[in-house]
């Protein structure tokens, strides 16, 4: 010890003549800082109402609960956030798919009633609710991955020599990678036709259990190879990642558990199903619709017969879809399943040709027709019976049927669905020039948006706007198509604008070809007389009710013709539905037999 | 005739005494030895004054908020910056004390493990009325952070009455002052009962305490 | 009173009972007398309890008693997935979160094989210094404050205040800040960040050089503090002691330096050393740490890459499997060895994570130890000049 | 310094260097410990069971009940790991066992080596290492507390340590649901409901039977 020591703590004296540090008026000048992680915000539009914020919340601060309506892509529900529990740890913000949710830089909240720090972000009113500051989620900071894993696919200069399936499937890693993204929210479910549990088999995924996958996915789909393929994926377009760039491929995990598993090895781990009861079911076509009806007729004990017209199974599943987009041992593969459960199904055998609808109807304890839509629309201008104008459906069936189709060196390919684009692209397979036509814009073309790409990417020439006037004979080539191009005009509002023809635009092809494809209508001419006047028809589709049971309770429909979606998801779930809707007929009709 | 009265009388006051016993703590959790060293009453609801002097005396009451020391959670982090310069909490009359006598507001720091509930409750029994009790942070509401865990309780408010909550976790030094703010209007307003509220629900508060503080080797009441 | 010192020469532990536990001194011969020193005391650091048993105002028995601040960290991250014990685990030690976090992540991107961006690491030794700096600051207040001068207490938990500042500027909250997350950390510097970081530094400067004036040339602070719990160099590893606790008693340790973690391998600096091992030599090694913090804030925002990313992308953390196996992480912390034992079974749920705190043995064995024959009046000091934390003891 | 230099060789990775045996500019002359060289010793002498070498500043070596506390004294005397740095437990209840934990730091190598011992889970219990470590008795008064393993002759082991009061299975054993707990003993507050979106919207958008499979 020193003077110094003294001496020295006397010298801080001077510290007394300074700047005070005391904050004045500390509940004014200091609001939050711009990240500061304060009350939530919530942009209620946005916000999907998923559920990951409840998921990630390590507190179960967050209850989701009814707010909006709900719709496709939309629980409706929103967070509620439970301030008794909250940590402002903020990572209901970092993984917040749609990016909705936020926090404000306001902190100060007090009340003398705890039952009070409840509410509802952006739908109740706060005085926080429109805060500018606050903590969101900095750019390159991302808890869930928006980009998907690429999947292997051909080059476009590969593709378009052969019928090779183009899209070669994930390895597992690339599965797992892809499985990984997925959020579990179960939004798409509800859009799903079929209703899969699509976070469920996903979830096999990640945990390398294909078997559990399958039956989850067997569950609500008999033809997932199929399925896993061509679906329309309406899931995809709801995802919620899909808010942060690319949504999960449903559809091709789907197909990933499928090419994991032996069509052998099926037996051993899907369910069997019931006891044969007795019970005889007709199914009349062997599309989607009528392999899920007799594949869940069967499980449940009915004895099913399916009757189709073609050389093969499978319906538009095999004629409709060119190979390199669903080979066709793919769709041998789920139907060979269903088959070796005991449904017979039989080839060649038209109703009304081979075997007498009457006849079908008498032997059986109920029917099930899901035809399809089989009768082209024609384009209804002068030339159309040319030679060298082809149906687009008709051009597929013969690929398929393996009759190489005379299509000459330049196609032109009327409309835009997807069987224009196979069409199309089945044409460039056998080296044609190919120009699509499609009346509307690029935008409102119902076709895959992935078809579209491909189709263009394999060299096929895309006209939007235009509008088919005649087809006549041509000079050097064999036809010439004169199309007019088209302007939208808008037809009030919420209708989606029609294409109207601009007087004089005339323009002209030179073609070999014309494929008309825009569009098939059902053929109900199998049915007898007396049985299609005690159904009713509206607009060109059977009229059923929500177990697929036409006006004649004995006879149920589904697929294309019962059902404006017109995709082979729907149809599947169209014949899943109807056969829970024949086995509650045969139950009851047993039942009042027994009473009488 | 005086006889009758006489019985009557004794009855009474049997009944009176009786009465009195009933009213008088067990005191279950100490020897007997220590039986005689505490104090077997129960807390009694106060009686405000009569009009202006009630006013009068809860203003005086608003300005003079004296903290009870003591750091239960977390929260009491935020109380070291609100005693010192910068947000200087002396200026509005707040300021910490030691011990529980002196003291008039109870701070309860956050989230609560059933060994400082005891203190807590022990505490708060120390401090003379009026006195006051604020829920700072999340975990006093619902749990908060620790809604989970074996050893937090979930809501102060069934140990000891609240009178005011702050949520945040941390809350700031600024929603603290805000707190004390709500909490001084309240005191003008008279609303703070939660002393009484106590002293007339001491059975169901005491039933609470016990069900959680397993080995109760306090008096019932800490006075 | 020549017994009882004997008897603690002896014994490593406070005469006890051999066969019963219980404490030897006769409380009922008047001699002694027992004293709570908290949870309800302001001469304790944090939520915490001493047993003491004194003659006089002589410390002869010390016993610590924690649980106060019990909540069952490690119980409660065996029911959450990794992410989730993120918010978590910044809460087991309040005055200086960012050391939970970072041990947190580095342990699972360890278990998971993750590597972290070189800004991240920058960022991540940032903080953390910065936490070094507003924990030290604290303590300093709390060692002046227990030894009556409660004036160093209102600047330095004032500058430390201006420090919060900046944390709440960086990452949004002042005392959880949540910024080192697994993968990286979960923002980028605010612009114009370094300057004001350094007119901070430069305000806790010039405080610092006034509390050496105040604080380690005050003779009433020296007269307390030499000699006040001596720790001895042998006492070191017989009672696991780390950090400036072990420093001030002339050990040079610093696991800055032995197992450099982050980028403490490309600053400049020492390790800090006193003599003396009392509680004085502890206050130097903390004063001088401090400004050592600062000069290493200095160097890392000269040397800290401008450019790149921060964050590295962690697979989907709503299930995450980190594989199986187990590591211990450890850092610097302000107190001694901060270390994360982490075990994982390769499933979405931490097997077990035990939270290595160096209070645990300073505030308990060491206290109980080093309290005996101190006078009562410097419990208080020599308790704060351990610097312990009582919620990373019991968790 | 040359720590600048130094630190270009060095592994910058936050703890996740898995093991490339550069310097690490410590001033530290030569490569970490080679403690995989210690092994076969440890092997004969201690039967030790397995090693695993995680970093080249961590090792976890596993022994046997029998020879564990020999094991750690002669680490501690005669092979510089003076420092416990935890020692704690790991329920495997699944295997019926505890995995005890003992993280020994050599200070001259800077290395940390994590003695594992398992016991059986019923009747659990350990010899004691207090009077190698005092601190090694709050270690084990606490692993008596939460996982209820005994220590005999462990000064204070059967004291409470942090719990007070507790009658319940100790609560860090993995058969305790602390949630189950906590919910039957400190009442949440009521009034919280919630709705799972797969389930409302199932019920809003099909709640049609057909659909239900």
């Amino acid at each position: 010890m020193s003077l110094k020591d003294i001496v020295a703590p006397f010298s801080v004296w001077k510290r007394a003549f300074e700047k005070p540090y005391t904050n004045r008026k500390p509940l004014d000048t200091r609001p939050g800082a711009p990240r500061y992680r304060g009350f939530h915000i919530n942009a209620v539009d946005t916000c999907i109402g998923c559920g990951t914020c409840e998921e990630i919340c390590q507190n179960e601060a967050i209850d989701l609960v009814p707010v909006k309506e709900t719709r496709h892509g939309d629980s409706g529900l929103r967070p509620k956030i439970d301030y008794g529990r909250c940590c402002w740890c903020a990572l209901c913000v970092d993984i917040c798919p749609t990016g909705s949710l936020g926090m404000s830089n306001e902190y100060i909240w007090i009340d003398d009633d705890p039952e009070v720090f409840r509410f509802i972000p952006g739908y109740d009113e706060k005085s926080w609710n429109h805060a500018e500051l606050g903590y969101r989620r900095a750019e390159g900071y991302d808890l869930l991955e928006g980009q998907r894993v690429g999947m292997p696919m051909l080059s476009f200069e590969e593709s378009r020599k052969s019928f090779v399936e183009m899209v070669q499937g994930f390895s597992a890693e690339q599965a797992k990678a892809e499985a990984d993204r997925c959020i579990a929210c179960g939004i798409c479910v509800a859009t799903c036709p079929a209703h899969m549990k699509v976070p469920e088999y996903i979830k096999a995924i990640r945990d390398d259990n294909m078997a559990e996958g399958l039956k989850i996915v067997y569950n609500a789909n008999p033809l997932p190879a199929s399925c896993g393929r061509v679906c329309s994926h309406s899931c995809e377009y709801v995802c919620a990642v899909k808010h942060k760039g690319e949504a999960l491929s449903i559809r091709w995990l789907k197909r990933y558990i499928i090419d994991q598993i032996y069509l052998g090895d099926y037996q051993k781990i899907l369910d069997e199903g019931e006891p044969d009861n007795g019970k005889r079911v007709a199914v009349i076509g062997s599309g989607p619709g009528g392999l899920s009806a007799a594949y869940y007729l069967r499980l449940l004990g009915y004895q099913v017969t399916v009757y189709d017209a073609n050389e093969r199974a499978g319906g538009m599943l095999r004629y409709g879809i060119p190979e390199y987009r669903l080979p066709y041992d793919q769709v041998d593969k789920d139907i060979e399943y269903i088959r070796s459960l005991g449904v017979d199904i039989r080839q060649n055998t038209r109703i009304g040709a081979d075997v007498d609808f009457e006849v079908v109807y008498r032997d059986h304890d109920a029917l099930f027709f899901s035809t399809g839509l089989t009768d082209p629309y024609g384009l209804d201008i002068a030339g159309e019976d040319l030679p060298g104008v082809l149906s687009g459906l008709g051009m597929l069936d013969d690929v398929t049927e393996g009759r190489k189709p005379d299509l000459g060196a330049s196609v032109v390919v009327v409309g835009g669905g997807n069987v224009a684009m196979d069409a199309a692209r089945t044409s460039r397979r056998y080296n044609a020039e190919v120009t699509i036509l499609y009346r509307r814009r690029e935008e409102d073309m119902p076709a895959d948006d992935e078809e579209i790409h491909e189709a263009q990417g394999e060299g096929c020439l895309l006209i939007t706007q235009a509008i088919p006037l005649r087809i006549e004979k041509g000079d050097t080539t064999r036809l010439k198509l004169f199309w007019g191009r088209a302007e939208m005009v808008s037809d009030g509002p919420g209708r989606r604008p029609k294409p109207v023809l601009i007087e004089g635009s005339e323009e002209v092809i030179a073609c070999d070809t014309v494929i008309p494809a825009i569009g098939q209508a059902a053929d109900y001419s199998f049915l007898p007389e007396e049985t299609a006047a005690r159904l009713t028809f509206k607009r060109g589709y059977v009229e059923v009710n929500e177990f697929h049971q036409t006006a004649e309770e004995k006879i149920f429909a589904g697929g294309d013709i019962a059902n404006p979606k017109r995709d082979a998801i729907s149809a599947i779930a169209n014949g899943h539905s109807a056969a829970k809707g024949i086995d509650i007929y045969l139950r009851l009709l047993q039942k009042e037999r027994a009473t009488f | 005739m005086s006889d009758m009265q006489d019985m009557e009388k004794t009855e009474s006051e049997e009944q009176i005494a009786r009465i009195a016993a009933e009213m008088r703590l067990a005191n279950d959790g100490l020897s007997d030895q220590d039986k005689a060293y505490f104090c077997d009453a129960r807390p009694q609801a106060v009686e405000p004054y009569r009009g202006i002097m009630e006013k009068f005396a809860n203003w005086a009451r608003s300005q003079s908020l004296w903290i009870l020391g003591f750091g239960t959670g977390c929260g009491a982090i935020e109380l070291r910056p609100l005693m010192t310069s910068r947000f200087d909490m002396y200026r509005y009359g707040i300021q910490p004390r030691p011990t529980p006598r002196q003291s008039s507001v109870f701070v309860i720091g956050g989230y609560a493990s059933v060994k400082t509930v005891k203190r807590i409750v022990r505490s708060y029994e120390q401090m003379q009325g009026p006195k006051f009790v604020l829920g700072l942070g999340s975990c006093t509401v619902n749990g908060g952070m620790y809604w989970d865990s074996y050893n937090t309780i979930n809501r102060i408010d069934y140990y000891i009455p609240v009178d005011v909550y702050i949520t945040g976790c941390m809350p700031r030094p600024e929603a603290l002052l805000a707190g004390f703010n709500r909490l001084k209007q309240m005191i003008r307003e008279g609303r703070c009962e939660g002393m009484n509220t106590y002293a007339e629900n001491f059975d169901w508060y005491k039933a609470n305490q016990k069900q959680i503080i397993k080995d109760w080797n306090m008096p019932d009441y800490n006075w | 009173m020549v017994d009882v010192k004997q008897n603690s020469q002896r014994s490593k532990f406070p005469p006890v009972d051999a066969v019963t536990g219980k404490s030897r001194y006769n409380l009922l011969s008047g001699k002694y007398l027992k004293i709570w020193q908290g949870p309800q005391h302001p001469g304790i650091t944090g939520n915490m309890s001493l047993e003491l048993t004194v003659c006089g105002d002589e410390v002869i028995e010390c016993k610590t008693h924690v649980g106060y601040l019990h909540r069952g960290f490690e119980k409660l991250m065996e029911r959450r997935k990794y992410i989730q014990c993120f918010p978590l685990v910044c809460r087991i030690c309040v005055p200086e979160p960012d050391f939970n976090e970072y041990l947190f992540a580095a342990g699972a991107e360890e278990l998971a094989g993750i590597e972290v961006p070189e800004k991240a690491l920058w960022y991540r030794t940032l903080t953390l210094e910065m936490a070094r700096l507003a924990s030290f600051l604290m303590w300093i207040g709390g060692q002046a404050g227990a030894f009556g001068m409660a004036t160093i207490g209102q600047w330095t938990v004032t500058m430390r205040d201006y420090v919060l500042d900046l944390f709440e500027e960086l990452s949004g909250g002042r005392i959880y800040h949540m910024y080192i997350i697994p993968g990286g950390v979960r923002s980028d510097l605010p612009a114009g960040y370094a300057r004001r970081v350094e007119d901070t530094l430069v305000m806790i400067e010039k405080v610092l050089k006034d509390i050496d004036l105040a604080m380690m040339h005050n003779a009433v602070f020296k007269k307390r503090a030499v000699g006040l719990g001596v720790i001895t160099p042998g006492m070191v590893d017989e009672y696991g002691i780390t950090g400036p606790n072990a420093r001030g008693s002339g050990i040079r340790r610093d696991i800055r330096k032995d197992l450099p973690y982050l980028v403490y391998d490309q600053l400049d600096f020492d390790i800090i050393t006193e003599e003396g091992g009392d509680a004085y030599a502890r206050t130097r090694v903390r004063m001088r740490e401090t400004a050592q913090s600062i000069d290493l804030i200095r160097q890392m925002l000269r040397k800290m890459p401008a450019e790149g990313p921060f964050f590295r992308k962690l697979p989907n953390v709503l299930h995450w499997k980190v594989p199986t196996g187990q590591t211990y992480v450890q850092a610097e912390c302000t107190r001694g060895e901060y270390g994360f034992f982490m075990v994982s079974d390769g499933t979405e749920l931490p097997r077990r994570i035990y939270v290595r705190g160096p209070s645990y043995t300073h505030a308990v064995t060491l206290m109980e130890r080093l309290a005996v024959h101190v006078n009562i009046a410097d419990t208080a000091g020599l308790m704060v000049s351990l610097h312990t934390y009582p919620p990373e003891i019991e968790r | 310094m040359n720590s600048i230099s130094a630190a270009a060789s060095a592994g910058t990775g936050s703890g996740s260097g898995t093991g490339t045996e550069t310097g690490t500019g410590t001033g530290l002359s030569g490569e970490r410990f080679p403690v995989r060289e210690r092994f076969p010793v440890w092997k004969d002498k201690f039967s030790l069971v397995s090693s695993m070498i995680q970093r080249q500043d961590l090792a976890f070596v596993q022994v046997p009940m029998q020879t564990t506390v020999a094991f750690i004294t002669h680490l501690r005397d005669l092979e510089g790991y003076a420092h416990l740095v935890f020692f704690t437990a790991i329920d495997y209840i699944e295997d019926g066992i505890f995995r005890l934990t003992y993280m020994l730091h050599n200070y001259r190598r800077h290395h940390d080596l994590g003695v594992q011992v398992d016991i059986p889970r019923e009747d659990a219990g350990m010899e004691s290492i207090h009077h190698l470590w005092p601190h090694g008795a709050t270690y084990q008064r606490e692993l008596k507390e939460m996982y209820g393993i005994d220590f005999p002759g462990s000064p204070g082991v059967d004291e409470s340590f942090v719990l007070e009061g507790w009658h319940d299975i100790p609560p860090m054993r993995r058969e305790f649901d602390t949630k189950e707990y906590s919910e039957k003993t400190y009442y949440p507050r009521p009034g919280r409901v919630t709705y799972d979106p797969t389930e409302y919207m199932k019920e809003k958008l099909y709640p049609s039977e057909a659909e239900t499979w």
